[in-house]
């Protein structure tokens, strides 16, 4: 547990270093501190990448991955703009769209015991047709009124659903539930011998993994305004980074979902660092690239000191 | 290409190019021709220039449109990763006053203006010119361009009109090409042993990659109906065998220049806000002139369409500009709105 | 009880009203392995009750059934006269109030000990959540109360000595208070004075009116703890009774008798040291100093965890050390690397095969040409010839797998011929020098034996042997000289054979024994 | 054991094979097996480097830039001359090599997670493939492939196919008849007890790794021979692909157990299925649904398997 949370402060140090950069790097090429536009739109764009990081870390923490974020987002991305200017309940129909989505890859890794990254590499392919089936040209709408209370470009409402995720976060946490995640991560068929229904957990884990694919896509369309039946794609590798920046291990077991948003939060900073630090925009994602292999250099370099010291 | 300092120059106004992903070479050309501009007069006196890609990201591209807004440029011209997922920040950009002008894969945001070629009328017109090839009779494929935008759409929607319109012609596979010339060519070839005898081939962009799979299966070349790659053109003119009867309409990469021009006219008030559609150019294999329409020393994967020509021509750039984002030599660059 | 019989315990007793476990007519394969055949056994509420067997015997295959974990092929199994046969799943099993400590340890790496310990009864507070502050206090109090006061609830599992983490296994499952406990081979790592603390615990249990099965290699162990003993022999129940000799018991076990226990040590070591080392600092050794000589068996003893396996990975190349100089047959030499070792002449037989020796799904001629690959090969090709030629006069020699083809799969093997497999890998480098790491861990008497003999004539053959065993009494019978490891110094150096384990143990706990 | 799941994957390509042929005449005739074979063969190269970064547990995601970036170093550095043509060969596979070696040292010696230095290296390929060819509009970027690689494609059996042949010898030889293999296979069952008989359990990582860059850039070569021209985001497709390719084939994604045979089976099986569903004129969402459904479908095959043992 103490490994656990050095490794993700190891995270939420990332982020303090980015923000760091972004503030300084900000204020000399422009000759003044960012604005509350500033915040409020990193904080809206990168809401949806927060809340697929967030299902991805869960999954993660387990032991396995989920590449099929990026067909769940799509789909609920595809429903969302299509249905939800008819009528709000749609949102409630997304939310359950996404989990069962989520579902079915759980029951297929809990109970067909088939690798979650192969499970997830087939499923991503299915659900990414159904989004295309869905909305084959981009497009639809969400009502204002949405848009106000999910992520309004005037005032940081976006701030209370961040909340809200790392609450939901705390909470899960501290229940027993929260505990057999981080078992089975730990050793499944230990965590199963001593009376943990690992694949009941499972389950659960990757149908969450999917409601947040859906949260994440109902914040997304409601900051693009529409949608797009690839708008889920990107969020494939970059949630994996997250996760990855946000100290959580990739074995399973050890990490907290909050490291993963502050990994989310530090990767956006990094586009806007590379902007205004005015890197040749083609030799951006060699930056991003080295971004991501040092934190979890830095990461590793840490838990190998630490346990030196305890050693000694 | 770097971003311009913060101490506003006085007189010059700010106009950014975000670019989603240089994924083909028609993208590339797109840049060049934009740098180019910005090097000629009056732009070089008049604007202060950025470039931007951001992949194929939507998010990536729209936290580069917020920190134009921070920047506090007058204008921001755009080829969109998304038709949609801008929407949002695009809004905001309006609603500081800042002139948004979205090119070839527009944003939808009505508040932005967008300079384009009618993309329905493009599938339809290269359909219709397969159909009168083929006197109403025969078999077709449709290769397709990158599914879920909003220009692979509107082509594909003007094509299956015609040829829906037309009970003779059957089409007998559509896939797509993702508009890039050796996926194209790969999955032509992995069809075509499936296929009958083809005669019309209709195709959104990686012409050049389908033509060269109906060679290498020895099959009899059918009218080609397709975009403005240099290659492809070169099989039209002749200068590469078998010669191919066929219309080339390109999408031009010269709309960032169109935009860049719209944005700076509008932000000096010497243009209404309004959108601009110009027509795009078509060629036929009869009429092929070197160093014009085609180019004999340059790659296929080149579009040859970097520049219009005739006399109501909107613009006219020189080679250089497109291959190497070169200013044209001792010239003021002159683009034609048209008349509002 | 009067009656030997062949007779399967659930005939006997069936209709007895009194039964926490019962299993019968028992199958179950494991590919080809047919681990349980027809397999029954019956243990009733308030006894402890001993499971017996040789290496691959089927224990620790029909405990995994009776618990919930794997199912069974056919044969039903009753808890407390409810028949569970169809729900696999240990947490069902656990809420009928059967607990059960692994062979293969179950401890959450990941984990602190407190987690482990409370995963599925944390402490709550509002909404039912669970105090995190609250696991702390609430381990030291579950461990406290077990007598356990050495270990932090705080720290992470996989921190723990492998002694350390078996009884907080241990205390997981008593702490549950089960009405049937299971606990498989759960000395094998234990220190004596842990085995006792364990025992007491047992019969505290058993007089609670719990049902306690257990097994063990251990012949001491079940002779002063069971109430009954079953024997198994190749998956199924060979005989229940309530007292045996161990005698009898080997022959029920293996159906072949044996001659004492221990070979006679008839061998003398050379003259010429083998291997030397002077101040070896690594891990937990802090200035380790000691002669090998040729042909000796040099056992390494003490209390679990006095560094015994940092001097052995040390010496392998496996790990580096701080400090310190090894000399072999005179000279200086550094080994960075086990393919130093290796090359040096030196082998590292592990203790935990699965984890450190085998290569499960691979041959059996894969896994015992792993460590010479490099001799057999023309320009990086095997010579596959001379690999089975080689592999099979080994495989003879040792008499593994009753003379079946070296193709198949290692993990078809019973753990006796498992371990043979691992200890054939390094017969095979020719290696001067042995690095046997308590080798008989969880072997069967009978194999055991083969393997002290094997010793013997190793020795014999002029290699020097370092020889660690957890178990005090063999080091006390099969070693030339013995050292006694305390806190990572060489405490005391006794001649052998000692003969009598006391010795070995005294010195080990015993306070500055020779400053 | 693992030779079954060979057989599973053949089986899998037979199957594919057949209901196409009998849903769709010509579909295995000998034109059209002709061309999915070649069409297979560039995920049949990057799989191959993929199958053996898995075969020890681990993955490459930077096979796409590799690829990319291979490719255009292949058309800059020959300038589309006969002459030069063997000196860009040696240079881009030495590029696949070069990133490869740095994911094997990142893996092995600094233990960076594979899924992270393999991603981040991709993220620098890119980086540094656009930068240094300025978006591809470098003097030498609109360079063709030379002659002679183009060429690899025509005839009735073309030299690509030969090409592939030798590639899957080579694997197989690599994999079984060398105490490399060995070695391999042992890392990749159990790495702790490998390096404790003495096998240079790093070595062979990183080795592994280079190897997989070199893959990536064979392919990247093919692809440019096949075109001729590079472009960019020639390897994107192939990212997902080889994985898919490789546990078609019956390789275990958790190490140690696989074949070459198999991978060749998988990445057949792919390209058939989608070359029948395109020939049916499924749309491209259905292609998409039906796609993963087959990869499903097949590891249901090998999980029922695995439940045996
Ligand atoms: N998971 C497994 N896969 C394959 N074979 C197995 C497996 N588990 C056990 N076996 C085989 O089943 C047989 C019985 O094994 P089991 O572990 O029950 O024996 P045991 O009596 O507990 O032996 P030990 O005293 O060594 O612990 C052995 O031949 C063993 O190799
Ligand atoms: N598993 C544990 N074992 C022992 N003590 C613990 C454990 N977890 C927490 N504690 C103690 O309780 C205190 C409060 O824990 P805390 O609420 O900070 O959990 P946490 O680390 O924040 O979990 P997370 O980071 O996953 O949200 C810690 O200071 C620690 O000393
Ligand atoms: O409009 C298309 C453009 O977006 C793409 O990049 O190249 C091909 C064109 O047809
Ligand atoms: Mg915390
Ligand atoms: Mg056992």
């Amino acid at each position: 547990m103490r490994e656990a949370l050095r490794r993700v402060s190891i995270g939420y140090l990332v982020l303090a270093a980015t923000a760091v950069a972004y503030l300084v790097v900000y204020t000399s090429r422009l000759g003044r501190f960012p604005t509350s536009f500033d915040y409020l739109s990193i904080l809206n764009t990168t809401l949806p990448l927060v809340f697929v990081a967030i299902g991805q870390s869960l999954v993660v923490l387990t032991g396995g991955i989920d590449l099929s974020v990026g067909g769940m987002v799509s789909v609920c991305v595809a429903v969302t703009a299509t249905t939800v200017s008819s009528s709000v309940f749609w949102l409630v129909v997304v939310l359950a769209l996404g989990t069962a989505c989520g579902a079915l890859n759980g029951l297929i890794v809990a109970y067909g015991r088939i690798a979650p990254i192969l499970t997830t590499l087939a499923t991503l392919s299915i659900f990414t047709g159904l989004a295309l089936r869905v909305m084959p040209v981009p497009g639809g709408s969400i009502p204002q009124e949405v848009r106000l209370v999910l992520t309004n470009p005037a005032t940081p409402t976006g701030l209370i659903w961040l909340g809200l995720a790392v609450v939901g976060w705390l909470v899960l946490r501290r229940t027993r539930f929260g505990m057999r995640v981080y078992a089975i991560g730990s050793d499944e068929a230990s965590a199963r011998a001593v009376g943990v229904p690992a694949a009941a957990v499972k389950l659960k884990v990757y149908a969450l993994s999917g409601l947040c694919s859906a949260l994440a896509a109902v914040f997304y369309v409601s900051t693009t305004t529409s949608g797009d039946a690839n708008a889920g794609n990107p969020f494939i590798l970059t949630s994996i980074a997250s996760v990855v920046v946000g100290g959580v291990a990739f074995a399973g077991g050890r990490g907290s979902a909050l490291g993963a948003v502050a990994g989310a939060v530090a990767l956006t900073l990094v586009i806007d660092i590379l902007f205004f630090s005015g890197i040749d925009p083609l030799y951006q994602s060699l930056f991003q690239g080295l971004f991501l292999v040092v934190a979890v250099l830095l990461g590793t370099v840490a838990a190998l000191a630490a346990r030196r010291r305890r050693q000694a | 290409a770097t971003p311009a300092a913060s101490g506003k120059k006085a007189g010059k106004i700010k106009i950014a190019l975000s670019n989603s992903f240089i994924g083909n070479q028609w993208r590339v050309e797109m840049e060049n021709v934009y740098k180019a501009a910005c090097a000629m007069p009056p732009y070089v006196d008049q604007v202060e220039c950025s470039v931007f890609n951001a992949g194929n990201d939507v998010s990536t591209q729209s936290r580069q449109i917020s920190n134009l807004i921070s920047q506090g440029v007058d204008a921001i011209v755009i080829n969109a990763a998304s038709t949609s997922g801008l929407n949002g920040v695009v809004q905001q950009a309006c609603d500081r006053g800042i002139v948004v002008v979205s090119f070839d894969n527009i944003v939808d945001n009505k508040c932005g203006l967008t300079v384009n070629t009618d993309q329905i009328k493009f599938g339809q017109q290269l359909a219709q010119f397969i159909v009168d090839e083929l006197n109403g009779q025969g078999n077709v494929i449709m290769v397709t361009g990158v599914a879920g935008t909003g220009a692979d759409n509107d082509r594909n929607k003007g094509a299956k009109d015609v040829f829906a319109a037309n009970p003779g012609i059957k089409v007998v596979s559509t896939y797509t090409g993702m508009w890039d010339s050796a996926t194209a060519q790969r999955a032509t070839s992995a069809q075509l042993p499936n296929l009958p005898e083809i005669h019309g081939v209709w195709v959104s962009g990686g012409t050049d990659g389908v033509i060269k799979a109906f060679v290498a299966a020895k099959r009899p070349m059918p009218v080609v109906g397709g975009e403005a790659e240099n290659g492809f053109r070169k099989f039209m003119a002749g200068l590469l065998t078998p010669k191919v009867n066929g219309m080339s309409i390109g999408q031009p990469p010269f709309l960032s220049v169109i935009s860049l021009e719209l944005a700076r006219a509008v932000v000096k008030g010497e243009h209404p806000k309004e959108s601009i559609t110009i027509p795009f150019p078509v060629a036929t294999s009869d009429n092929m002139v070197p160093g014009e329409t085609v180019f004999p020393d340059l790659p296929d994967s080149f579009f040859a369409d970097f520049t219009d020509s005739g006399p109501n021509a909107t613009v006219i750039l020189c080679q250089e500009a497109a291959t190497d984002g070169t200013p044209c030599p001792g010239k003021t660059l002159d683009v034609n709105l048209g008349t509002p | 009880m009067t009656e030997t019989s062949s007779m399967a315990p659930a005939q006997q007793e069936s209709g007895s009203q009194t039964l926490a476990v019962r299993a019968s007519g028992v199958d179950r394969a494991f590919g080809g392995v047919q681990a349980l055949r027809d397999a029954s056994f019956a243990a009733r509420p308030g006894e402890i009750h001993a499971l017996a067997g040789e290496n691959g015997a089927g224990k620790s295959t029909l405990i995994k059934v009776l618990c919930g974990l794997i199912k069974a092929d056919r044969g039903t199994v009753e808890i407390f006269g409810t028949e569970v046969s169809r729900v696999v799943e240990p947490a069902a099993r656990r809420r009928m109030g059967v607990a059960t400590a692994f062979q293969e340890l179950s401890l959450l790496p990941d984990l602190t000990v407190a987690e482990n310990l409370l995963l599925e009864n944390p402490p709550r507070g509002r909404l039912g959540l669970v105090k995190r502050r609250g696991l702390g206090p609430a381990a030291e109090e579950i461990l406290g109360r077990y007598g356990v006061d050495d270990i932090d609830p705080r720290a992470t599992a996989a921190d723990l000595s492998v002694a350390q983490r078996q009884v907080v296994e241990l205390v997981r499952v008593l702490a549950g208070e089960p009405r049937v406990v299971i606990l498989d081979e759960p000395t094998a790592a234990l220190a004596d004075r842990q085995v006792e603390w364990l025992a007491g615990h047992m019969r505290q249990l058993r007089d609670a009116g719990s049902c306690v099965i257990f097994t063990s290699h251990r012949w001491r162990e079940i002779e002063a703890l069971a109430d009954r003993v079953t024997v198994f022999r190749n998956g199924t129940h060979v005989a229940t009774r309530d007292t045996l000799s161990e005698a009898e018991a080997v022959t029920l076990m293996s159906g072949r008798s044996f001659a004492g226990a221990y070979p006679e040590l008839t061998t003398v070591p050379q003259r010429e040291s083998a291997l030397r080392v002077k101040g070896l600092h690594s891990g937990r050794l802090h200035g380790v100093d000691l002669d090998l000589r040729r042909g000796e068996i040099l056992g390494v003893g003490g209390l679990a965890g006095q560094g015994q396996r940092d001097l052995f990975l040390t010496l392998f190349g496996a790990q580096k050390a701080r400090q310190g100089t090894i000399t072999l047959d005179g000279k200086a030499v550094a080994i960075r690397s086990t393919k130093d070792a290796i090359r040096a002449g030196i082998a590292y037989v592990p203790e935990d095969r699965k984890a450190e020796g085998l290569f499960l799904p691979l041959s059996i001629r894969d896994n015992i040409a792993a460590a010479t690959l490099s001799r057999r090969n023309t320009a990086g090709f095997v010579r596959r010839g001379a690999e089975r030629t080689a592999v099979g006069s080994i495989v003879d020699q040792l008499s593994i797998g009753k003379g079946r083809s070296t193709n198949r799969a290692v993990d078809t093997l019973s753990g006796g011929n498992q371990q043979k497999v691992v200890m054939a890998r390094w017969l095979l480098t020719d290696a001067r020098i042995l690095l046997l790491f308590d080798v008989t861990r969880g072997v069967d008497a009978a194999t055991k034996h083969d393997i002290y003999e094997l010793v013997g004539k190793l020795a014999a053959q002029g290699r020097a042997i370092l020889y660690y065993s957890s178990e005090t009494e063999e080091i006390a019978h099969l070693c030339h000289r013995v050292l006694v490891l305390r806190e990572g110094r060489v405490a005391a150096e006794l001649a052998g054979p000692v003969g009598d384990a006391e010795r070995i143990v005294a010195a080990s706990i015993k306070e500055n024994h020779d400053a | 054991m693992s030779t079954r799941r060979v057989l599973y994957a053949l089986g899998g390509t037979v199957a594919v094979l057949l209901v196409g042929a009998i849903l769709h005449p010509g579909f295995a005739s000998w034109s059209s097996l002709r061309v999915m074979l070649v069409v297979a063969s560039f995920t049949g190269f990057v799989a191959a480097g993929q199958m053996l970064v898995v075969l020890v547990g681990g993955i490459d995601l930077s096979i796409p830039w590799v690829l990319n970036g291979a490719a255009i170093v292949l058309t800059t550095s020959s300038l589309g001359q006969t002459s030069r043509a063997p000196l860009a060969i040696v240079l881009a596979l030495g590029v696949g090599a070069l990133v490869g070696l740095g994911n094997g040292l990142g893996v092995a010696w600094l233990g960076v997670p594979a899924v992270v230095m393999t991603l981040g290296m991709n993220g620098v390929m890119q980086g540094l493939t656009l930068g240094l060819s300025k978006g591809l509009t470098c003097a030498s970027c609109g360079s063709y492939a030379p002659e002679p690689l183009r060429g690899l494609f025509d005839g009735a059996l073309p030299a690509q196919l030969f090409l592939w042949a030798g590639v899957g010898l080579f694997m197989t030889v690599l994999l079984t008849l060398t105490t490399f293999g060995r070695r391999v296979y042992a890392v990749g069952v159990n790495p702790r007890a490998a390096f404790l008989s003495g096998v240079g359990v790093r070595g062979v990582t990183v080795a592994l790794y280079t190897l997989s860059g070199v893959f990536a850039a064979l392919a990247g070569i093919a692809l440019v021979a096949y075109g001729g021209q590079p472009s960019l985001g020639l390897g994107d497709p192939y990212l997902f692909e080889s994985i898919a390719a490789v546990v078609v084939g019956g390789v275990s994604i958790l190490g140690g157990r696989g074949h070459y045979l198999g991978v060749i089976a998988g990445s057949l099986t792919l390209v058939a299925v989608t070359t029948f569903l395109q020939a049916q004129r499924v749309p491209e969402y259905g292609r998409l649904m039906i796609y993963g459904l087959v990869i499903l479908a097949i590891l249901f095959a090998y999980g029922r398997e695995k439940a045996h043992d």
